[in-house]
């Protein structure tokens, strides 16, 4: 019985102590018709070795291609102290640290963390994560519904250069509390948010408006004016921001006059592997006036009897444990391992770590841009700068080149015909700081043989 | 002290930072940082050491008892870890094209089919991020079939009033008013009061099996046929399936859809609060509505389902496909376990708690339902002890933290007063068990001779009690803007 | 500078401090003509993310062939826990535990390590470990030639079915202190140490005899008869073995009439990875009249000064840093950290856990046996049965075969004919409780199409 | 309590057992195990638990300051962990055909090379598994090329009498007789005894700089040349490379063989007691000496070199290569350093010791040269402090365990009283150092308030000091043995 200690001795004695003449008798007030006797359909137990042969033939399969690819996941260095410090049994198998003094370990790293996003953004407070970016964006938009003094709205500006997923997850989350996301076209020359896309809408009633920075595009938005547009209409601005980003671009606590009123995004580019797609975490940083709108955990500084300094879980009362139906957010669980790696990562990293590597994703793109624009058949779709992101029109399908470029083991970036029918045979490419010149230079090397 | 008090300004890990060549001018300036953010800067080796010292001061499964009521604190196999880890998935873009995902995909795959069979249900989207996730996406489903229906005017979700506080919280991000159902003192729903309560409003019910007070609801089906009748559907709740593996399934007592806690019972690590996996499974008529991506199998091969073949979806929940790593580790521990070990689970899950709280009981503790079988926990109430010595369930948790155990979950459910809520899971050995029961014994004796002292625990933790009120008044949330 | 954290301001600071202008400065007690100025030969320094790009491509390039290979290295199964909790920093970066009372952990863990030691070879009292096997059985040989009491011969009769390289390695530390290893050859029809062999030299004075329990062809030997002949003669008998085989083979502790004096072995097989060849450990068993005989570290259990149970490394007035020239040898750092790894194995894995590897490994190789010899052109060539290797005669040079099969992805085994010209074209292999039918089956298929 | 305290008899960690068909009837029963080993039976939980627990009892680098003199207690980095285990490394045979193996030989060929570079030596084996065994390796080759001279007569090996006790013990091992030479009151070599007594007898001088006192011995061309003359060889004792790395070479101050602690100098981690590696260098005409293997470099690839390219090799020394995973971490960490990293190792750990040597002395401790610079570690001796207070070296070591600081090295070099060797490396930050300095004060001033609790610490570890002599008395080496 894997990882069951039980001896027959042992069950004997205890059955005895119950007073119950078998383990069966244990489950005799559920009601036996509907008992079933065993699992058909699951295969046999497998001993460690067997599952390790599996698991590591399942993961060699898919092969390891060099990756262009970013559109919310991005590959870059993870430094080996991470996840080695991460996968402490004490961090790993820790449950939320309800008690607080035996979790002292998990709260103040949450604190250093919320610090760290805090610098990170510029702005007042952060939470202890949400799951990750879309949903972050989500609990974002309820947060700006719930939050706003000024407006009674539950609609939302929503442009359509802010991540695609993001928006359609938002809104399975957000329609069933009658909020309505309103689709703001980005400029076709420049992919950006323009002044003039959002003076149709003046006059009326917003809760809020989002602004990716960067953009989906890997575009730059010009934020300062947005914001201010936000504030003077009412309205509160939502950040969504690529972590890696701001240590080289404003932080969103600093665009306009007033800066963002909430900021989120997905931390994945703050030390976790692309792993398929998770666990990432979404964080989530806001101004202090709205922190009891905040969903999620919180974790404060405080003292003990001795007046000894720890930390503890705050502002409970926010959250369903407590409050119940009349929650922020439903959300319990969240993604403090993520959270723990994240913090491990931005220590190590520091800040001018970080801003290297923001800069030599800049570098790279660029470098990346050059190459493959100099193709015949390959066009920059948009004018002006780009993080680390750009789109690239092709003279071919994408779907069809990518495929070739996957037969050299390439994965060339994200084919944007699903999300944006309008742009034809347009390509997402991104160029972390993992990407040498000897394998941008491969990539167009292929891509010039395929066009 | 705090990594950022490590810090000395102008200090680099230079082995951290990328080679960068000049300066980048190509972004104007008033998109640009000016001040460098105030994170901390330190060597790698204060970084190793500030962390590894920190992570000391936790309880966690792999030091300590740790029988944590509602929550399965079970082993977390290191296979699961280093497996879920390979580089092979670490590294897999979550965009990356079907043709080179396919190792990924049938470990998905398998999951799904394996999770249908151990629910009774006809199919499993994994892509939930937590418990309270997957609750989201079964009431928004629930909804989605009223909608369908054209069936608009339910609006009502019926929820025990013994249930989890994500239950209630669920059903109003989904746009419903939510109805509070009496517990008996049995622990069984009050089956009179939800009769009452069911209607044309109805639009389902949520309830946990056996339920947060540990005990099975016998009258499962009269409350399935209830609800049914009236034209609304049933949630279970799956965070305590540890209790049932393998004996009796969701899906044949009559519910409609189940969220699956992977993190519980198929033992992914808790990470101190995440990451979760909240798998939600429905029936039949259900199935339509699930949410995207899932990973279905055609002949060359498994493939992601889309909005194309699933037009009625209630969509995405998140940015791509859930927490991947998470639903490795479920999976592998699946395999390791196979359907015998899935029954034993369950098996020695209601063995430890039965046993437990016989001994408990035996040594003059009151437990909440005592004519009851335990489930795969049970709740003793310290309602006596706080009458009669001024010493609580919190006192008593505190004092438990001395003695090497952490503590159970306290007061939860709210129905029962100074309760702890006792979850040792099959994992742990008799040996454990005992020495629980006998650290209970000693605060019992501590708190009739000095109850003062056990007020006075934690007395050997980094910190003393800690000061909740001040946290909450004197807000420092973060060091950055304190200092 | 990677790893070095000073800032410029501290710098100065300290040197103010010192009263010194410079860094510079401090190495005036260098001869100036004698000072470098750099390291031309050393290449510039690679940052984390670069040098984790070149190991990567290292550590792929030779990729990763199924193993029927053993001759003293094992590919046994480690559970995933072994390696990630020896990992764990309080292990992974302690020193020798000087400090008892700071180094409880290590301390424990040894003795511990000890008492899974004696049990399993049935001996008194163990070690704390030496490097590896071979080190290990030059230790022993030296430590019987200082221990043996009856005798006081400087020659070890030592079969040449002994691991060649041990008796190398051996030969090349022991010789200088004019010890002598006389070989006693094998039966060629079983590959064992006969009785008939060992009277040749019934009447002369040795101070012990060596027996490898398996042999290094994978036979067994007539142990308790072979350890009643050395004592017999008044030669000690220092015991060879196999750590895995030893839930299966009958303990040196029980050899013949009095048990083995000395027991040694490489402990690899108890959950250290194949590694290109270590670190291991060698192991070292004896019994307790010889105790202080015994080279190396050992952990005693005693009290503190409150009576509480506590370990500290004891009998160190045998070793090198109190007696100096005079020492037992002059070990001093081990093999600590595979010894770690080992403990947790055994652990892991139980009494049961490692009789059932040994009977797989012993089942697995029987099934090898069966399916090559069935091949024309493939004969064993011992009699009698063996443990987990074993002897193969090929109808071709090995060293060819053992080209093609590499070449399809396979590890054929061991070439015989550099250590053993005499036995024409033979094979060692082996086949552990990793391997699959499936893996065997493939082998035989291969091996018959080169044949 | 011990692993084997946690056994219940008959328990079985399934997830860990290989299947097995039927029973074993092939070997005879003599040569059977009768009864099964008395190894403790636990499940994979409670093996986890006991030893992430027990690791928390021990002091590390991960975890605390640890200036043990002359063992270079430096930061491990985590990459050179993480990389060195890399599949492809771990699954490697050690006789996997050279052609499978070019991957792992560049490293290691590469490594001989940046070895030869920064010693100043023309060849390097790296097959000596720790520094022992690469002085073992050393003091053979000079024998191997005195005999091979024919110059029989040479049978003594000097050693100062602050050499390291591997020194002396290796010289032993090797045949040899070992002569002490005195220690000036500098730190340097009396070169005058030396001269004495270097003969036709002497083999060689075995030979430490800077010197276990923390010293650069500055006539160190003389002593070579007063050794080369008289025959004998110089033997360089690399386990203090850390204070000199890119600033000065062995080689170039006239060694012939070097042992170099890749464990120390080259952050290899000591892992509680090891493995270390202690590579083998030497001059051109000790090159054909050298133990095998070693790698070369042809056109083709990398090759082995064996003994028919070698004819006059001491041999082998291990099984197989020596600890070739130790021998990787060395080498990522090698690369990572670079040529300019490696002269900063030198620089700093000699700022360092420097700081800390002249702070102690400017709050009143007595250091054992305070006329000499520090190299990478110095000597406070508390001679004052045993005599005037009765608090010995010893005392101070226990209480610094107490205040969060690893004690120095204690006792050793024997030739001052009540030492502490400090040694304090150049990845430790100010803080540490300036908080070990505020700890050293305050146990001053403790031990001149309240002598008798200074010599009662430690108090806040696992245990109070330790009956040594009861351990050495009463042995209880195994609990298999003793229960
Ligand atoms: C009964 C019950 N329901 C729901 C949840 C919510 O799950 P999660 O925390 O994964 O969101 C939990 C656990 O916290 C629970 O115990
Ligand atoms: C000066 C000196 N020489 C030799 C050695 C022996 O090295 P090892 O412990 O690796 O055998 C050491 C370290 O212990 C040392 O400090």
């Amino acid at each position: 019985m894997p990882f069951i200690p039980h001896t027959e001795d042992e069950i004997c004695d205890m059955l005895s102590v119950i007073g119950a003449d078998s383990i069966e008798q244990l489950f005799d007030e559920i009601p036996q018709h509907l008992r079933i006797k065993s699992l058909q359909g699951v295969p046999q137990g497998l001993n460690e070795m067997e599952v390790s042969r599996l698991m590591q033939s399942r993961a060699a399969e898919d092969g390891q291609p060099v990756c262009f690819m970013g559109a919310g996941s991005y590959d870059h260095h993870i430094p080996a102290a991470v996840w080695q410090i991460t996968t402490r049994g004490e961090y790993y198998t820790a449950y939320t640290p309800y008690q607080a003094e035996a979790s002292q370990g998990t709260l103040q790293l949450i604190y250093e963390f919320q610090s760290m996003m805090t610098a990170l953004t510029a702005m007042d407070v952060s939470n202890a994560s949400l799951y990750d970016g879309a949903s972050a964006l989500s609990e974002a938009v309820l947060m700006a519904v719930r939050g706003n003094r000024k407006s009674k709205s539950r609609r939302i500006l929503v442009p359509t250069n802010v991540n695609p997923v993001y928006r359609s997850a938002t809104k399975s989350i957000v329609h069933h509390q009658n909020i309505e996301l309103v689709d703001v076209e980005f400029d076709t020359a420049t992919g950006q948010t323009t002044l003039d896309a959002l003076k149709a809408y003046e006059g009326e009633d917003f809760a809020a408006v989002v602004i990716s920075q960067p953009t989906f595009f890997g575009t730059l938005e010009q934020v300062d004016a947005l914001t201010d547009w936000a504030h003077a209409n009412g309205a509160m601005l939502i950040a969504v921001v690529n972590p890696t980003s701001l240590s080289l671009l404003k932080p969103p606590g600093e665009w306009g006059e007033q800066g963002a009123d909430i900021a989120c995004g997905d931390g994945q580019p703050l030390g976790a592997p692309m792993s398929s797609g998770g666990p990432y975490y979404g964080f989530m940083c806001c101004k202090k006036a709205h922190v009891r709108q905040m969903p999620g955990r919180i974790v404060g500084r405080t003292v003990d009897q001795d007046e000894k300094e720890g930390f503890v879980l705050t502002l409970q009362a926010r959250e369903q444990h407590i409050r119940r139906s009349k929650a922020t957010s439903n959300i319990c669980t969240n993604q403090g391992l993520v959270v723990t790696a994240s913090t491990i990562y931005m220590s190590l990293l520091g800040p001018q770590g970080l801003e290297k590597v923001a800069i030599a994703c800049h570098q790279n793109t660029n470098q990346l841009i050059e190459k493959l624009s100099a193709i015949k058949g390959v066009d920059v779709l948009f004018k002006g700068s780009v993080f680390h992101e750009v789109v690239l029109k092709l003279n071919k399908p994408v779907a069809d080149v990518l495929n070739a470029l996957a037969e050299k083991n390439i994965l060339g970036g994200y084919d944007l015909s699903n999300d944006y029918p309008q742009l034809d045979n347009a390509l997402l490419v991104c160029a972390t700081e993992m990407r040498t010149d000897e394998e941008i230079d491969r990539y167009a090397q292929v891509l010039s043989e395929i066009l | 002290m705090l990594i950022f008090e490590h810090t000395t300004q102008g200090r680099k890990n230079i082995a951290q930072a990328p080679v960068v060549n000049g300066e980048v001018n190509d972004i104007p300036a008033e998109l640009r940082r000016t001040k460098s953010a105030p994170l901390p800067e330190l060597s790698e080796l204060q970084v190793v050491r500030h962390y590894t010292r920190l992570s000391q001061k936790n309880f966690s499964i792999d030091t300590h008892f740790y029988p944590l009521g509602s929550c399965t604190m079970k082993y977390n196999p290191r296979a699961c870890n280093s497996l879920a880890m390979l580089p092979g998935f670490l590294s897999r873009h979550p965009l990356a094209p079907e043709k080179f995902s396919q190792g990924f995909m049938a470990c998905m795959y398998e999951l799904q089919e394996m999770l249908c069979e151990v629910t009774g249900m006809s199919g499993f989207s994994l892509t939930p991020m937590a418990g309270a996730q997957g609750e989201f996406a079964g009431v928004a489903m629930i909804r989605a079939y009223h909608d369908a229906k054209k069936d608009f005017d339910r609006k009502e979700i019926l929820v025990p009033n013994a249930a989890h506080g994500t239950n209630p919280a669920t059903a109003t991000m989904c746009g419903y008013t939510v109805k509070e159902i009496p517990t008996l003192d049995n622990g069984d729903v009050d089956l009179d009061a939800l009769k009452q309560a069911v209607g044309p409003q109805t639009a389902g019910l949520m309830l946990t099996n056996p339920s947060t007070l540990g005990v099975f609801e016998r009258r499962i089906e009269e409350i399935a046929k209830t609800v049914h009748q009236a034209g609304g559907l049933l949630y279970y709740d799956g965070a305590n399936l540890n209790a049932i593996l393998g004996k009796i399934r969701p899906g044949d007592m009559g519910f409609d859809v189940i969220h699956s806690n992977l993190h519980k019972t198929f033992s992914t690590p808790h990470g101190g609060g995440g990451p979760g996996s909240g798998a939600i499974g429905v029936s039949e008529r259900l199935k339509p509505f699930l949410p995207l991506p899932m990973v279905t199998k055609e002949n060359e091969g498994y493939r992601w389902l889309t909005e194309k073949d699933c037009p009625q979806t209630i969509g995405r929940l998140s940015a791509f496909m859930g927490n991947a790593g998470v639903l490795l580790r479920a999976y592998i521990y699946m395999r390791m376990l196979g359907k015998d070990g899935m029954q034993r689970v369950a098996e020695f899950a209601t063995l430890n708690a039965n046993y437990m709280m016989a001994q408990l009981k035996n040594k003059g503790f009151d437990v909440a339902i005592p004519e009851r079988r335990a489930s795969h926990e049970f709740i003793v109430t310290l309602k006596k002890q706080a009458k009669e010595l001024n010493v609580t369930a919190m006192d008593f948790a505190k004092r438990l933290l001395d003695l090497g155990y952490h503590a159970p979950t306290t007061y939860f459910p709210l129905l029962i007063p100074e309760c702890l809520l006792i979850e040792p899971t099959e994992t742990e050995a008799r040996e454990s068990l005992d020495g629980f029961i006998e650290a209970m014994l000693q605060i019992q004796s501590e708190a009739e001779n000095d109850a003062e002292f056990v007020k006075g625990a934690p007395y050997t933790m980094p910190v003393k009690r800690l000061d909740e009120v001040r946290a909450a008044k004197q807000l420092d949330l973060s060091w950055v803007n304190q200092s």
